[in-house]
C-alpha cells in the first residue's frame, strides 16, 4: 500500500511543460528513487508535492485519500518533510532556533527552546544523528547541516521525507554516515525520496527508481534489474561512455611545481601543511582526498586568490608566481576552473559571451581603440559555443538561466581557450548532467594531449581514478601520497584518504 | 501591445500619483487644473522656461549617470550631495586662483577641476570599502556632512569675498567669479548654457563606459559577482574605489557646473548642502532608479524631475501653493512608480500566459532552461 | 485564515492605539482642519492694473513666516500704507530658482519686485536691463550694481546689537552672556558683533559666541544654549530662524532673551527683553515714492535707528531693572549722533 | 574662560550628549527591527518629520504631551503600513521607495506646518523627570537621571528590543525572515507578515523619535530633521544591527557634539574653526567604523523582496 501516489501528473509552463503524465508512488518503509537530468522535471515534480505549484492534470492521493497541498506548511502538517540541497536553514541561529521555527509554542511569546532542545537529544539519540541543539548552524560542517535539516523534519514527525541530492556537498564518510541513518528511518517504516544523479549512490540505496526524461517518466527499475550504464542511459536517452578514454601521451617538463606550500585556512588553523608536487607537460595530477583536507586552499593559493605562509613556493614554467597578482599569473598561461560554479566560476548575470570573455576581454583581439569590437568577440563566442556544445538559445541569454552542466562547460571552454600551460580544475563535473559530464573529461584529455599541465581535484573518486595519470591524496592538509593510475584502486586510495598511511607499490 | 501596456504601467503610476497631488491642491484650496497649467506653463512654457528645466536637470542627469556606474558595480553611493560641494569647491578655487586664462582654456579647466574635486570624495568611501570593509552607506552620508562643513568653511574664511570682509556683511560668499569661467550659451539668445550638453554627452559617455569598454566590462562583473571577477582575475578592490571615484567625479563636474552655469557667478552657502545643490544629490538618485539605472534612461527621467522642480517654482509663483508641494508630490511619484514595478511583472506573466495558451502547446528540446529559471 | 487572524490582530493593535490616544486626549482634541484663510492673490480681477493698486511681489530664501529674515520684509509691505496685490515666492535659496521665480514675475508684469538675498544680485544684473520699466528692489546689499531699475537697502544690524547688548549688560546677574548663531555669516555677524561690542562697553561681563555650524538643526542650537547655561550664563540671544529652539531652552531655563530681525515677543512673552525690528517700510516708502515721481532706481538704502528702519521693541512683560532703559536710549541717541562706535 | 574639567560641565555636557542621542536612539533602534528583517528603511528622516509636525500640531492644540507623543507613534504606524505595502506587498526596491517616502515627509509637513501653524510658536515641552533617588547619587545621578521620560523610554528600549530579538518567537521570527526567508517560510514562518510587523515596530520608533525632537524643543520648523534620519539609518550599521550597537553610536555621535557645542561655548574652540569642530561627529565615526569594520555581517536578505518563486 502506497503511502504516496501521483498520477497522471502533468505541469505546463508558459512554452514548455515540464511534468506530463507522470506517475509516481512511494511505499512504507522504501527508498523510491527519482533519477533525472537537471530539467528533467524532478523538482517541478516536488514543487507540486509541496504544493508551490498546482497540477494542471493529474491528482495527489496521500495516506489513501486525495489530497489537495497548497502550501509547504499543509505539506509538513500533513507528515511531509523535505530536505533541500540548498540548505534551508538560518546560519546566525541555533540548531534548536532552526528546529523550532514555525512551531507553535505552549510558552508564547516565547519558545521553550529548553523543550525543543531535550527533545532534539532524544530523536539524536534514537536515529544516531548527533546534533548539539545549542550551537550556531553557522559553525556546523556540511554534513552536521544535513542532520539538522533532517531533524527538522523528523521533529515535525514527517512520514514520508524528500532528499532532494543530499550528498551533493557531502565527504564519502558522510554520505556513508547518512544513508545509515536513512536506513534506521526506513526501518521504522517511513517512506523516503531520494533524488540524486550519483548512480553508485543511487544503486547502493534504492529501493525502485523512477527515471524522468523531459518531463516524462522514461521507466521504473530497480537496482536489481538494472545497471549504472543503463541508468545513465535512460536518463540521457543514448548509451553513455562514464569512464573516458585515455591514450598515452609523452610528458613533458614538470610546467607547474609547487614546494613546501603551507596555507592558512579560514578558520585560523593550517589548511595546507608542507605540500609539494609536479605536474609535467600532458599530464593529469588528480588530488583526491575527502573534501576540506586543504584541496581548495591548495588551488586557490596557485590561482593567486590566497596567500601562503613564508617558505612556501610555486614555480609556473619555472617563474616564481607567489609575489603576482591572478591577473598576471593568467597572462603566464594559468587557467582556472573555480569549485564553485556559480559563485566563483561565472558571472551568473552576464550572458554567455560575457562570461566567454570575462578572463581575456581586455586582450587586444577583443577591443580596438579602447572599445569593444562586437564582430569580434562575437564570432570567438559563436565558434567556442560551437567547439564546447553549450546549449544556449543565444550567446546573449544570461548564463544562469543554462543549466549546471552548460555553465560549466561555458567555463572550461573560456579556461582553454588560448591553450594555457597550467589548469587547476577543481570539481570540474560536480552537480553536472551526465551527458556534459562525458563532454568535459574528453576536453580535460584532450587538452592533457596538447600539452597542458592538469591538475584536478576533485572528490568523485570515480572521476580522479578515470581521467588522472597520477594520484596525489591529501589528508588534513598533507599529501599522504602519490600513485601512478595504473597502480591505484578504487580501495588503495580510499584508505589513503581515510588517513591509513600504507605504503603502495 | 504587450510591451506598449507594460511601458504603460509606470507612467499610469505616476499619473496616479499626480492625481494625489491634485487632490493635495484641492485640500489646500487651489484648482488642480490651474495647477497643472501652472505647472506646465513653468516647465515648458517658453523657451527660457524649457533651458530652465534643462538647466534644472543637468546635475541629476550627471548624478544619475554617475549613480548608475557605483550601482552597477553593486556601490552604493548616497554621496552626491558632497560630492557636488566637492566639485564645486575645487573648480572655484581654480577659477579664482587663475582668473585671467581665456575662457578657451578656463572652462574646460575649471570642468577638469570639479570632476576632480568630486572624484577625491567618491574615492574615499570608495577605498574605505574596499580596503577597511567600511560600509559605503555610512561613509557617504558622513562625507556628505563633512563636506557641507567644508563648505562652510571656505566660503566664510579662506574663499570668502572680500568686499563682504571690507563692508562687514560677511555673507559668506565668494567674489565674482571670472567670465572667462562662465559656461557659454549654446542656443543664441536662451539661457542655455554649455553644461546641459555636457550633461547629456556624459551620460552617453558613461553608457560606452559601461557596456562598451573593457574597464566597464570589469565594474560590471565585480558588481555581479565579486567572487568570479576575483577569480579571473580582476582586482575587485581597484574597480570598487574607481567606480566610487568615477561616479563622484560626475556628480563633482555637476558641481561645477552649478557655479560656473549658474546666474549668480559665484559661490554661495546658506550653511545646508541643498542650498547650494538643490538636494541634485539626492534627487539625481531618484532620477536614476527611475530610469531603471540605464544612464540614456537617466537624460528623460531626470528632465520629468527637473520639470517638476521647475514647474513647482511656478505653480508657487502664479497660485501662491508653497514650494514644498512639489517635493511631496516628488515623493508620491517615486512611491508609485517603484511600486508599479512588481505589478507590471505579473500583467507581463500573464500576458505571456495567455500568448502561450493561444500558440500551439510545444515541448521545446531543453526544459532544462526553463526550470532553472522557474526556481 | 490566516490572513483573517493577522488583519485582525492588527486592526485591534491600531483600535486599542486609538483608544488609549483618544483617552489621553479626552475632548480637548479640536483639530482644526479648515484653512487658514490667506488673501487669494488672484480673487480681484486685477490683471490690469486696475486704478492705483501697486502689484508687488517678493523672491525670497527662506519661510516668509520665519519670524526673522523674510517676514520682516513681509510684515514691512503690509505695513505700507498703499493698495498692494502681493505675490510671495519663499523658500528658495537656491540662486537659479530663485532667478527662474524674479524672471517670471518680471515677464508677467509685476511693477515691483523684491529680491530679498544678497546672493540674488548676480542674475539681477541680467534679468534687469532686459525688464527696464521694472523696478527691483534687492538687499541686502549696499549698491545697486550700476543698474538704474535697480534700488538696494541694506540694514545697519550692528546698531541694534549694540542697543540690545548694552541692555543685557544691564540685565545679566552672573555677568555671563551667551551668544547662538548657526554660521557665522551675514547680517547675523554685524548684530553679533554689535552686541557683543554694546555688552562689553557697558560694563564687565563675558560675551561667549557659539556658531553651531548647521541653519537648520535646530535640536543642536537649543544644547548650544544649554551649553551657555551650563558655564553660568543668564541672557541669551542670537540670530537667524534657528533660535526657536534656543528660545525654548530660554524660556525652560527662565533666562532673558533678546531677539533680532524680527519681534520674537510672542515666543515667550515673559522673557524676550527686546527685539530689534527691521522696518524696511521706511526705505520701501522712499522707493516707491521715488518710482511715483519716474525714479525706477538706481540708490542704495540702508535702515538704521536714525531713520527709523531700525527700532528697538521692548517687550512690556519683561520688568527692566533700574536705569537700563535710560543706558539703552541713550546708546541709540549715542549711535544715530555718531558719538557711539558700534564696531562695524 | 572656565575649565571644561570641572564637575558641574562635565554633567552638564554628558547630559546634553544624552538629550542629542535621544532621537537618533530612537529611530536608530527602530531601524534596527526593521534591518534585521531585512527591510532597509531610508525614509525614517521622512517618517520622523510627518511625526515631529503633526505632535506638535496636537500639543500646540490641547497642550497635552502624552498625547503629542501618541499621535507621533500613529503617524509612524501609519507611515508603516504604507512602507509595509510597498515592500511587503508589492516588493518596490527598497532604498528608493525609502527616498520617496523621504520626500513625500519633507515635503507634506512642511507644507502642513505653512497652511496649519505658519509662524513658530512655542509649545509645550516635556518636563524633566528626574528619577527618585537615583537622581540623587551625585555627579552621576543630575548626568543620567534627570531627563524626559521619553529619554529614558528611549534608553529602556535598548534591553527590552535586545531581549525581543534575542529571546521570543517573534524575535526568533525576525531573525530567520532577515537571514533566509526561503528557510522561514519553508516552515510555516509567515515572511510577510513578520517584515510588516517589523516595519510598524521601525516605523513607531520613527515616529517617537520626531515627536521626542519636537517635544523636548516645543517647537517646529520645516526640515526640522536637518538629515537626523540617515544618520540614525546609518548608526545601524556602525551598531552592527544590535541595540546596543546602535546605543553607542547614538551616545558617541550625542557626546561629540555636545563636547564640542561645550567647547565653542568656553572659547576652546576658536570661532574661525566652528564649520571644522562641526566635522566631528561624522568623522569620528567613520574612524570608529575603519577600526571596526569587516567584523560584523548584515542580515543577508537585507534590502531583499521575498517572493516565493
Amino acid at each position: 500500500m502506497s503511502m504516496l501516489e501521483m498520477r497522471g501528473i502533468t505541469k505546463r509552463f508558459p512554452g514548455v511543460i515540464a511534468n506530463q503524465d507522470v506517475d509516481f508512488d512511494v511505499r512504507a518503509g522504501e527508498v523510491h528513487t527519482l533519477l533525472g537530468e537537471n530539467g528533467a522535471g524532478k523538482s517541478t515534480l516536488m514543487k507540486i508535492l509541496f504544493g508551490l505549484y498546482q497540477p494542471d492534470e493529474g491528482e495527489v492521493i496521500w495516506q489513501g485519500s486525495p489530497a489537495t497541498i497548497t502550501s509547504p506548511s499543509q505539506a509538513i502538517e500533513a507528515g511531509i518533510g523535505m530536505v533541500h540541497q540548498h540548505f534551508m536553514l538560518v546560519p546566525t541561529l541555533t540548531v534548536a532556533e532552526n528546529v523550532a521555527l514555525g512551531l507553535s509554542s505552549g510558552r508564547a511569546p516565547f519558545t521553550d527552546l529548553d523543550a525543543v532542545s531535550e527533545r532534539i537529544r532524544e530523536i539524536s539519540d534514537q536515529h544516531g544523528l548527533s546534533v548539539d541543539p545549542s550551537v550556531d548552524v553557522w559553525r556546523l560542517s556540511v554534513g552536521e547541516r544535513q542532520r539538522v535539516e533532517i531533524m527538522k523534519a523528523l521533529y515535525r514527525q514527517a512520514e514520508l521525507l524528500v532528499l532532494d541530492e543530499p550528498t551533493a556537498v557531502l565527504t564519502p564518510q558522510e554520505v556513508d554516515d547518512l544513508f545509515e541513518i536513512l536506513r534506521r528511518m526506513t526501518d521504522e517504516g517511513r517512506g523516503l525520496i531520494f533524488i540524486s544523479h550519483k548512480l553508485h549512490e543511487v544503486m547502493a540505496l534504492s529501493d525502485r527508481i523512477t527515471v524522468l526524461r523531459n518531463g516524462r517518466v522514461s521507466g521504473h527499475t530497480t537496482p536489481g534489474e538494472t545497471s549504472r550504464e543503463e541508468l545513465a542511459a535512460m536518463m540521457v536517452g543514448r548509451a553513455v561512455k562514464l569512464t573516458p578514454d585515455r591514450p598515452p601521451v609523452e610528458t613533458g617538463d614538470s610546467r607547474l611545481e609547487v614546494r613546501s606550500l603551507s596555507v592558512q585556512g579560514d578558520r585560523g588553523t593550517r589548511a595546507v601543511d608542507d605540500v609539494s608536487f609536479d605536474v609535467k607537460g600532458g599530464e593529469i595530477l588528480g588530488i583526491a582526498g575527502v573534501s576540506g583536507n586543504g584541496q581548495r586552499e591548495i588551488a586557490e593559493t596557485i590561482a593567486g586568490l590566497r596567500t601562503p605562509l613564508p617558505g612556501s613556493s610555486v614555480l609556473l614554467d619555472g617563474t616564481d608566481v607567489l609575489p603576482m597578482k591572478t591577473k598576471q599569473r593568467r597572462d603566464l598561461g594559468l587557467a582556472y576552473v573555480p569549485e564553485e560554479r556559480m559563485k566563483d566560476g561565472a558571472v551568473g548575470d552576464f550572458s554567455v559571451s560575457e562570461n566567454l570573455i570575462l578572463v581575456n576581454h581586455d586582450t587586444a583581439e577583443f577591443t580596438s581603440s579602447g572599445l569593444f569590437n562586437f564582430d569580434a568577440i562575437r564570432r570567438h563566442c559563436s565558434e567556442l559555443v560551437e567547439r564546447f556544445a553549450v546549449k544556449t538559445p543565444t550567446i546573449d541569454t544570461p548564463t544562469s538561466s543554462l543549466s549546471g552542466g552548460n555553465i560549466q562547460k561555458v567555463i572550461i571552454a573560456r579556461e582553454l581557450t588560448g591553450n594555457p600551460g597550467v589548469l587547476i580544475a577543481s570539481q570540474p563535473t560536480r552537480g553536472v548532467d551526465i551527458g556534459s559530464a562525458e563532454y568535459i573529461h574528453e576536453q580535460l584529455i584532450a587538452q592533457r594531449d596538447r600539452g597542458t599541465a592538469t591538475l584536478l581535484i576533485s572528490e568523485d573518486l570515480d572521476e580522479v581514478l578515470g581521467l588522472s595519470d597520477r594520484i596525489a591524496v591529501v589528508f588534513e592538509g598533507r599529501i599522504v601520497a602519490i600513485v601512478d593510475a595504473d597502480d591505484a584502486t578504487r580501495e588503495n586510495i580510499g584508505l589513503l584518504m581515510a588517513g591509513v598511511v600504507e605504503p603502495t607499490g | 501591445m504587450k510591451r506598449l501596456l507594460g511601458a504603460s504601467i509606470p507612467l499610469l503610476a505616476a499619473l496616479i500619483a499626480f492625481l494625489f497631488g491634485a487632490v493635495m491642491l484641492l485640500a489646500i484650496g487651489a484648482s488642480p487644473w490651474e495647477g497643472l497649467k501652472a505647472l506646465l506653463d513653468g516647465a515648458f512654457g517658453s523657451a527660457d522656461r524649457l533651458a530652465a528645466t534643462a538647466i534644472k536637470a543637468t546635475p541629476l542627469v550627471l548624478v544619475g549617470a554617475g549613480i548608475t556606474i557605483a550601482f552597477r558595480t553593486s556601490v552604493v553611493n548616497i554621496g552626491g550631495e558632497g560630492q557636488i560641494v566637492a566639485g564645486a569647491l575645487l573648480s572655484t578655487s581654480v577659477a579664482l586662483a587663475v582668473p585671467d586664462l581665456p575662457a578657451i582654456i578656463l572652462v574646460p579647466v575649471v570642468l577638469v577641476a570639479g570632476l576632480i574635486g568630486g572624484a577625491i570624495v567618491g574615492a574615499i568611501p570608495g577605498a574605505l570599502k574596499a580596503y577597511a570593509s567600511v560600509n559605503e552607506i555610512l561613509s557617504t552620508i558622513m562625507l556628505n556632512i563633512v563636506m557641507v562643513q567644508l563648505m562652510n568653511y571656505l566660503l566664510r574664511g579662506p574663499l570668502i569675498d572680500p568686499l563682504e570682509v571690507e563692508a562687514g556683511t560677511r555673507i559668506p560668499q565668494t567674489e565674482r567669479l571670472s567670465d572667462n569661467a562662465t559656461l557659454p550659451n549654446i542656443v543664441p539668445g536662451v539661457r542655455l548654457h554649455l553644461g546641459v550638453l555636457i550633461a547629456v554627452l556624459a551620460a552617453i559617455a558613461v553608457y560606452v563606459l559601461l557596456w562598451r569598454t573593457p574597464t566597464g566590462f570589469r565594474l560590471r562583473a565585480v558588481g555581479h559577482s565579486p567572487d568570479a571577477a576575483k577569480a579571473a582575475g580582476i582586482n575587485v578592490k581597484r574597480n570598487i574605489t574607481t567606480a566610487l571615484a568615477l561616479s563622484g567625479s560626475l556628480g563633482g563636474l555637476a558641481g561645477a557646473i552649478l557655479v560656473f552655469g549658474s546666474e549668480g557667478q559665484r559661490m554661495v552657502t546658506d550653511g545646508s548642502s541643498a542650498g547650494f545643490t538643490g538636494s541634485a544629490g539626492f534627487n539625481g538618485i531618484v532620477a536614476a532608479l527611475f530610469g531603471g539605472l540605464h544612464p540614456l534612461w537617466t537624460i528623460p527621467s531626470s528632465f520629468l524631475f527637473g520639470a517638476l522642480l521647475t514647474g513647482a517654482t511656478n505653480l508657487q509663483r502664479v497660485l501662491q501653493v508653497p514650494a514644498p508641494i512639489a517635493i511631496a508630490i516628488n515623493g508620491i511619484v517615486v512611491i508609485f512608480v517603484v511600486s508599479s514595478g512588481r505589478l507590471r511583472e505579473k500583467i507581463d506573466r500573464m500576458l505571456e500566459a495567455r500568448a502561450e495558451f493561444d500558440d500551439t502547446p510545444s515541448t521545446p528540446e531543453t526544459p532544462a532552461v526553463v526550470e532553472g529559471a522557474q526556481s | 485564515m490566516k490572513l483573517t487572524r493577522h488583519l485582525l490582530r492588527l486592526l485591534a493593535l491600531l483600535f486599542s492605539f486609538a483608544m488609549v490616544a483618544a483617552a489621553c486626549g479626552a475632548d480637548e482634541v479640536s483639530v482644526d482642519v479648515g484653512i487658514e484663510d490667506e488673501t487669494p492673490s488672484g480673487d480681484s480681477d486685477d490683471s490690469e492694473a486696475s486704478g492705483d493698486t501697486l502689484t508687488m511681489a517678493i523672491v525670497a530664501p527662506s519661510a516668509s513666516d520665519d519670524l526673522a529674515f523674510t517676514q520682516s520684509m513681509i510684515d514691512a509691505i503690509d505695513a505700507l500704507d498703499r493698495d498692494i496685490d502681493l505675490q510671495v515666492t519663499d523658500g528658495t535659496f537656491v540662486v537659479d530658482d530663485a532667478a527662474a521665480a524674479i524672471r517670471g514675475y518680471a515677464e508677467d508684469g509685476v511693477e515691483v519686485i523684491i529680491a530679498h538675498g544678497t546672493q540674488f544680485g548676480g542674475p539681477l544684473s541680467e534679468i534687469a536691463p532686459e525688464f527696464p520699466d521694472t523696478t527691483f528692489i534687492w538687499g541686502t546689499s549696499s549698491d545697486t550694481q550700476g543698474l538704474d531699475n535697480v534700488f538696494a537697502y541694506y540694514p545697519a544690524a550692528d546698531e541694534g546689537g549694540y542697543v540690545n547688548g548694552v541692555l543685557a549688560a544691564a540685565v545679566t546677574q552672573t555677568g555671563n552672556i551667551g551668544v547662538i548663531g548657526p554660521v557665522e555669516a551675514g547680517d547675523a555677524v554685524a548684530y553679533i558683533n554689535g552686541f557683543a561690542k554694546g555688552a562689553e562697553d557697558s560694563g564687565d561681563v563675558n560675551v561667549a559666541i557659539t556658531y553651531t555650524g548647521s541653519f537648520s538643526d535646530v535640536a543642536l542650537m537649543a544644547e548650544a544654549a544649554q551649553a551657555h547655561l551650563s558655564n553660568d550664563v543668564d541672557v541669551l540671544t542670537g540670530s537667524s530662524q534657528a533660535v526657536v529652539g534656543a528660545v525654548g531652552v530660554a524660556s525652560e531655563n527662565g533666562v532673558a532673551w533678546f531677539g533680532t530681525q524680527a519681534n520674537q515677543t510672542s515666543l515667550d512673552p515673559e522673557l524676550v527683553v527686546a527685539s530689534q525690528v527691521y522696518h524696511w517700510e521706511v526705505v520701501l516708502e522712499e522707493m516707491l515714492a521715488l518710482r511715483d515721481g519716474g525714479t525706477l532706481g538706481g540708490e542704495a538704502f540702508e535702515v538704521n535707528l536714525e531713520n527709523g528702519g531700525l527700532e528697538i521693541e521692548f517687550n512690556d512683560g519683561f520688568e527692566l531693572p533700574d536705569g537700563a532703559r535710560d543706558a539703552a536710549d541713550a546708546a541709540i541717541d549715542g549711535i544715530i549722533d555718531g558719538s557711539i562706535d558700534t564696531g562695524a | 574662560m572656565s575649565d571644561f574639567f570641572t564637575m558641574s560641565i562635565l554633567v552638564a555636557t554628558v547630559a546634553s550628549g544624552i538629550r542629542l542621542a535621544t532621537p537618533y536612539l530612537l529611530a536608530g533602534l527602530g531601524e534596527t527591527v526593521g534591518q534585521r528583517s531585512g527591510v532597509l528603511n531610508l525614509g525614517v528622516d521622512g517618517v520622523m518629520q510627518l511625526s515631529a509636525f503633526f505632535a506638535y500640531w496636537t500639543v500646540l492644540e490641547t497642550d497635552n504631551l502624552i498625547l503629542g507623543s501618541f499621535v507621533g507613534v500613529g503617524v509612524g504606524l501609519v507611515m508603516g503600513v504604507i512602507y509595509a505595502v510597498i515592500t511587503v506587498v508589492l516588493q518596490a526596491q527598497q532604498g528608493i521607495s525609502g527616498i520617496g517616502i523621504f520626500l513625500f515627509g519633507l515635503g507634506f509637513s512642511d507644507l502642513m506646518f505653512r497652511r496649519q501653524v505658519g509662524t513658530p510658536k512655542p509649545a509645550n515641552q516635556l518636563p524633566d523627570v528626574p528619577i527618585p533617588l537615583l537622581s540623587d547619587i551625585p555627579v552621576i545621578g543630575e548626568a543620567l537621571f534627570e531627563h524626559s521620560w521619553l529619554t529614558y523610554l528611549a534608553f529602556a528600549m535598548v534591553p527590552l528590543l535586545a531581549f525581543m530579538l534575542r529571546k521570543t518567537t517573534f524575535g526568533m521570527n525576525i531573525r530567520a525572515v532577515g537571514e533566509n526567508p526561503q528557510a522561514a517560510d519553508s516552515l510555516g514562518v509567515s515572511v510577510g507578515w513578520t517584515r510588516t510587523y517589523a516595519i510598524l515596530i521601525g516605523n513607531a520608533m520613527a515616529g517617537l523619535a520626531g515627536a521626542a525632537l519636537v517635544l523636548e524643543l516645543g517647537i517646529f520648523q520645516p526640515n526640522l530633521t536637518a538629515g537626523l534620519g540617515f544618520i540614525a539609518v546609518a548608526l545601524v550599521y556602525f551598531g552592527a544591527w544590535r541595540p546596543a550597537g546602535v546605543m553607542s553610536g547614538a551616545l558617541l555621535y550625542g557626546l561629540v557634539a555636545a563636547v564640542v557645542l561645550q567647547w565653542k561655548a568656553q572659547g576652546i574652540i576658536p570661532r574661525s574653526a566652528s564649520d571644522i569642530a562641526a566635522m566631528a561627529p561624522a568623522v569620528l565615526t567613520i574612524i570608529a567604523l575603519v577600526v571596526l569594520a569587516g567584523r560584523v555581517q548584515a542580515p543577508s536578505a537585507l534590502t531583499r523582496p521575498f517572493s516565493r518563486h
